[in-house]
């Protein structure tokens, strides 16, 4: 009952009626000391909740942990809650839980005792204050580890680790790559670029029918030729060429073994001619 | 193969991998024992140590890992392309605190120690992969269990959670230790 | 400060970036002069290839960046942990191949080449970073126009993009990237 009173009073009339007061703590937060009366200079949002307030105001007025006096600290626990409504209504809930504890320890302790109770139960007569001793300690605990994880955080957070690779390292693809060397396939299509621009039509007779090459054919060609001698270069290969579609046919045939990593292809120096082998690996022959 | 080579095929795979390498990985992958990975790991770390060397490898969560000289931070938080560090709010952190020392644990167990309700920092935890479930805690509601990840460790420069500082009679569960030491990938 | 801290910090600048560094930031975080940087550089670079060491610094996309030697990519693929990307797909690989060499380019440009609509391409090619919204087209509806990214120069191994090849056919463009990317994986 009086639990409920005290909530609504600190709610919503005192609020209310202190606008100022409230005004002042919320620029406390920002200015510190001079603003705010100085028994509310505190942080709000430094509270973690209403065990961390409570213990607050135990180190603030240097109670005796194992002896607080009740009435007090929940006088003072109920001046802060008044505060924070306006600031903080989502911590509310259990700020308000913990004052209604605190009502209840209080009401207990002004409970008369007859002598004989105290006489009979001294063994198993509880402090009421007991249990809320006991998480106020276990929760000093939760802040002593968070310090000590701080301290860690700290000086961890001065040490990068290299970025999660999103993308596959190039070098590190190089050895499966059948490109050798420096070449990179664009260096390739640059190569075949320049090919055809040097092109000049041998046969490319307007109207004249060409035979029809698929890239299968031109494909089995190139590893043929490859059966006979240990490389090709591009330029040679390229040469014999009739027509521009040929020449695009013939380099499609290239990019297809690379593909299939049946040949390799190569330039020893920075725009030299490409040579073309066989891959190491492949055995299979001709199909 | 020669010893340079091993050593640089050792720095490579550290180098390599995103997370801490254990030594078991390395020797199998190379096929030696795992007092030579120490050996040689030592050694590189030692060189790594000297001449104020930009990089270092660390020991952290049960492996080994590149990371900056800390002692270069200052540069490189003023780099554009740098991982922000964000500090863990109070709240996320003693959440994680009690996560650490008592677990597995439920939400519920969270709460009664910390006084509030924890979801948010439950959900900031997990999102930044420093917990995870780990089952479920048998009784009533079958309450989801959590517990802390391998990268909680590199988080905070752990090797495994026995090096958590002794806090008065609070004791790591020694039964998840193993299990937790696994880094998740 | 002194020659070994100077070149221990680039180290670790070169090494924490999540993307290629280039000489000017280097050079304007330690307010020295760009050519100071790259003599550092220089001599980073020339110690990292000597004895067959694991990782290298290589220069990519305009920048400098941490690799691994590429002599042990046997060993490194042996790592479970090595996260592998999976491949792009023959669509984005298309739609990749028309951005890079039209670009800024409309979704509307790209599907009136492709024939198809290409959202998905779009999403995907966004998250992994090869390419990025670059401004509006003036004009009806203002679309959003995109562009090629630094990661994409660096996935390919360029240093700009003046070293993609001008290709007159556009066809034999369009096959050719798709067979590059098959390479790959």
């Amino acid at each position: 009952m009086r639990a409920r009173r005290v909530e609504k009073v600190g709610f919503t009339v005192l609020l209310k009626k202190r606008p100022v007061f409230a005004r002042r703590i919320r620029e406390s937060r920002t200015n510190g000391e001079e603003a705010g009366q100085p028994e509310y200079k505190i942080k709000l949002d430094v509270f973690e909740g209403p065990l961390d307030l409570l213990l607050y105001l135990i180190e603030r007025a240097e109670i005796d942990i194992y002896d607080i006096p009740i009435a007090y600290i929940t006088d003072e626990y109920l001046a802060y809650l008044r505060t924070i409504e306006l600031l903080d209504l989502y911590y509310a809930g259990d700020f308000l839980v913990m004052a209604s504890t605190l009502m209840q320890i209080k009401a207990r302790m002004l409970l008369p005792r007859s002598p004989e109770t105290v006489a009979d139960e001294e063994e198993e007569e509880e402090d009421p204050r007991r249990e809320l001793v006991e998480r106020l300690l276990e929760y000093k605990k939760v802040k002593e580890a968070a310090a000590v994880l701080r301290t860690q955080e700290e000086e961890w957070s001065r040490l990068y680790y290299r970025s999660a690779g999103e993308f596959p390292d190039l070098e590190e693809e190089k050895p499966d790559d059948p490109l050798g060397g420096d070449l990179s396939l664009w260096d390739l299509i640059q190569a075949f670029r320049s090919l055809l621009e040097s092109f000049t039509p041998r046969l490319e007779v307007e109207g004249m029918p060409v035979a029809q090459e698929s890239v299968q054919d031109r494909m089995e060609e190139i590893l043929e030729r490859l059966s006979r001698k240990p490389q090709i270069y591009f330029s040679i290969l390229f040469s014999g060429l009739p027509t521009k579609k040929s020449m695009v046919t013939c380099f499609l045939a290239i990019l297809e073994l690379i593909r299939m990593q049946r040949i390799r292809v190569r330039q020893d120096r920075l725009f030299g001619d490409i040579e073309i082998t066989r891959a190491k690996e492949d055995d299979s022959g001709l199909q | 193969m020669g010893f340079n080579k091993v050593r640089g095929i050792i720095e490579a795979l550290v180098f390599a991998s995103s997370e801490p390498v254990r030594l078991r990985e390395i020797a199998e992958i190379l096929g030696i024992h795992e007092y030579t990975v120490r050996d040689l790991l030592d050694d590189l770390m030692s060189e790594y140590s000297q001449n104020q060397r930009g990089i270092q490898i660390t020991q952290v969560a049960g492996g080994y890992q590149f990371a900056t000289n800390p002692a270069y931070a200052d540069f490189i938080k003023k780099m554009k392309k740098t991982p922000r560090h964000t500090p863990l709010s109070q709240a996320a952190l003693e959440t994680l605190a009690i996560i650490a020392y008592k677990q597995p644990v439920t939400r519920a167990e969270i709460e009664a120690l910390r006084g509030v309700s924890v979801d948010s920092s439950l959900n900031t935890l997990l999102e930044r992969g420093l917990i995870e479930e780990k089952g479920r805690k048998d009784g009533p509601g079958r309450p989801i269990l959590y517990a802390t990840t391998g990268n909680f460790l590199k988080y905070f420069g752990l090797n495994d959670l026995s090096e958590l500082p002794a806090i008065e009679d609070w004791t790591v569960a020694g039964v998840a230790v193993e299990s937790i030491m696994n880094i998740d990938h």
